[in-house]
């Protein structure tokens, strides 16, 4: 129940953080509370038993988003100018999505439900199997570093490459402005 | 329920504490506000973990600490670089 | 419940009590300044308080060495983050209200 | 030394954080701390500064000492805060360390910091400029009694 009660905080606090975000004019404020938002998130997965992805919500909407977005400012300024055309069709736009977003869910089974399609498929050869076959203790880890050992080789290049190409983007500039280091 | 005090103060005091962000006015309460949520956060999930019985993912709270600590501090270093138009040298005798 | 379960407890609360007056501080002080001393408070005494309570409920075990790890993070990690802070701050101009008298209300 | 002392660190952490002894995973963990302090080795971070395992010694007699600072300071700012008249005045002060290496005075400041009521604002080799919440606080730093107590734990590794 006190989980529960928890989690519903989380939420309202993160609605209260989008709104903080939407209505805040300066970018700074808008990255601080952008990171706080992404703690918030991050707890609330934890606690609702999604530890990987907790861990990643932390580390790549509190860590490197951040480091990112700030990247960015330093190129862009950090004023946000009014917009010249008005709120309403953006909204509309938003509040469609969102309630179609909402509509799928309802075709998802119920949570953790064990009679779901993803729980009779290949998790539980990977549960049972896993630790015998790879001696990793870890599901997740035995899953992503031996069972998709491959796939996650493409997955890191992928990201690798796009980390240097933003390295690359966000670097650029620094020369021409002064006797900036290399 | 021995958590459950503790749960209902860290989540207050997340709330003031985002008071404290939104309200500004300069960047540096922000950034001071968010660094004190990042540390209550890290509280709370420890806290959840041990209410929901697996006190072992406490390296999570650790992964929360670390991050919170390169936040802080990305933030305040590009300010410093970036907006300011200096580069971030040490000077002698100076701390970093 | 056990003592350790009762000491766990008291220890737990009394962390959340100091967390919320650390917040209450953030809100209430005046300047930046005093702000950053009003959350000193949720980073020593209260995280303090809430890691040794969990340490006493979880007893002589692998997760007590960690909550051990996680509280010398936070000991040795915040100063450093508030020191930045405060640099960064005086650096920026950020004025404190260093000149208010004694019960005179601060500006 | 400091290599291995690092090594063995990090494979006692590296241990804490898995929680599994098969020889597999402690062969790699052992690796891993090995790869790690060869790494750091080439980009010169195991030095006095990054490992400063000369002072575990002393650091055992100073942390009680500070730990109770810790919590009488924090029980008079909490008293500050709750109070209806907030009686504070603010303060802006000069120390001079007598600490004379760098970890020294990186211990004195952070010491200073850590305790709430007190943050070091300036950390120059001369000395500090430090921003306390009230006046009495500001003054029982001027004291000393703390950096006496930081250049004895210099002193004696």
């Amino acid at each position: 129940m006190i989980e529960t009660g928890a989690v519903a905080a989380l939420l309202a606090l993160m609605a209260a953080a989008a709104v903080a975000v939407v209505r805040q004019r300066n970018l700074f404020a808008v990255v601080v509370i952008g990171g706080i938002y992404s703690f918030l998130m991050a707890t609330a997965l934890a606690a609702l038993d999604a530890a990987d992805v907790a861990m990643t919500e932390a580390a790549v909407g509190a860590g490197v988003s951040t480091v990112l977005l700030l990247g960015a400012l330093h190129l862009v300024g950090s004023l946000e100018v009014k917009p010249s055309s008005g709120a309403a069709l953006p909204l509309a736009i938003v509040l469609v999505a969102g309630l179609l977003v909402v509509y799928g869910t309802y075709g998802l089974p119920a949570f953790s439900d064990p009679q779901a399609p993803i729980h009779r498929h290949v998790a539980p050869r990977y549960l049972v199997e896993g630790p015998k076959e790879t001696g990793v203790p870890n599901v997740v880890t035995a899953v992503l570093a031996s069972y998709r050992g491959f796939d996650t080789l493409g997955e890191v290049t992928v990201v690798f490459t796009a980390g240097v190409g933003v390295i690359a983007l966000l670097r650029r500039r620094r020369r021409p402005g002064g006797e900036g280091r290399p | 329920m021995i958590y459950a005090p503790a749960i209902v103060a860290l989540v207050v005091t997340l709330a003031l504490a985002m008071a404290r962000a939104f309200l500004g006015p300069t960047l540096f309460d922000r950034a001071l506000a968010a660094n004190a949520i990042g540390t209550v956060a890290m509280l709370l999930l420890a806290v959840l973990e041990f209410l929901t019985g697996r006190p072992e993912y406490t390296d999570l709270a650790l992964v929360y600490g670390l991050l919170n600590i390169v936040g802080t501090i990305a933030v305040l270093k590009f300010f410093r670089v970036g907006d300011l138009g200096q580069e971030g040298t040490v000077e002698e005798g100076e701390s970093r | 419940m056990t003592l350790a379960g009762i000491l766990a407890f008291g220890l737990l609360s009394l962390g959340g009590v100091f967390c919320v007056i650390g917040a209450v501080g953030l809100l209430r002080m005046p300047d930046f300044y005093t702000r950053m001393h009003a959350a000193s408070v949720i980073e020593t005494l209260g995280a303090g308080l809430v890691i040794a309570g969990l340490i006493v409920q979880a007893g002589f075990t692998l997760a007590s060495a960690k909550l051990v790890i996680l509280a010398l993070l936070i000991f040795f990690a915040s100063p450093t983050a508030t020191h930045a802070l405060a640099k960064v701050a005086h650096e920026s101009g950020v004025e404190p209200v260093a000149r208010a008298r004694e019960g005179e209300e601060a500006p | 030394m400091r290599k291995v002392s690092a090594a063995i660190s990090l494979f006692v952490f590296w241990v804490l954080l898995s929680g599994h002894f098969t020889p597999f995973l402690l062969t790699a963990g052992a690796v891993s701390a090995f790869a790690v302090v060869v790494f750091a080795r080439r980009l010169e971070l195991v030095d006095p500064e990054g490992h400063p395992v000369d002072f575990s010694g002393s650091a055992l007699r100073y942390w009680p000492w500070l730990g109770v600072e810790i919590v009488k300071s924090a029980w008079d700012v909490s008293r500050l805060i709750v109070d209806p008249k907030l009686p504070i005045s603010p303060t802006l002060v000069r120390v001079k360390p007598t600490q004379v290496s760098a970890v020294g005075r990186v211990v004195y400041a952070n010491s200073i910091t850590l305790t709430p009521g007190t943050v070091t604002v300036v950390a120059g080799r001369e000395e500090f400029l430090v921003h306390a919440i009230t006046r009495a606080g500001a003054e029982s730093l001027a004291a000393g009694d703390m950096d006496r107590r930081v250049t004895r734990f210099e002193g004696t590794r």
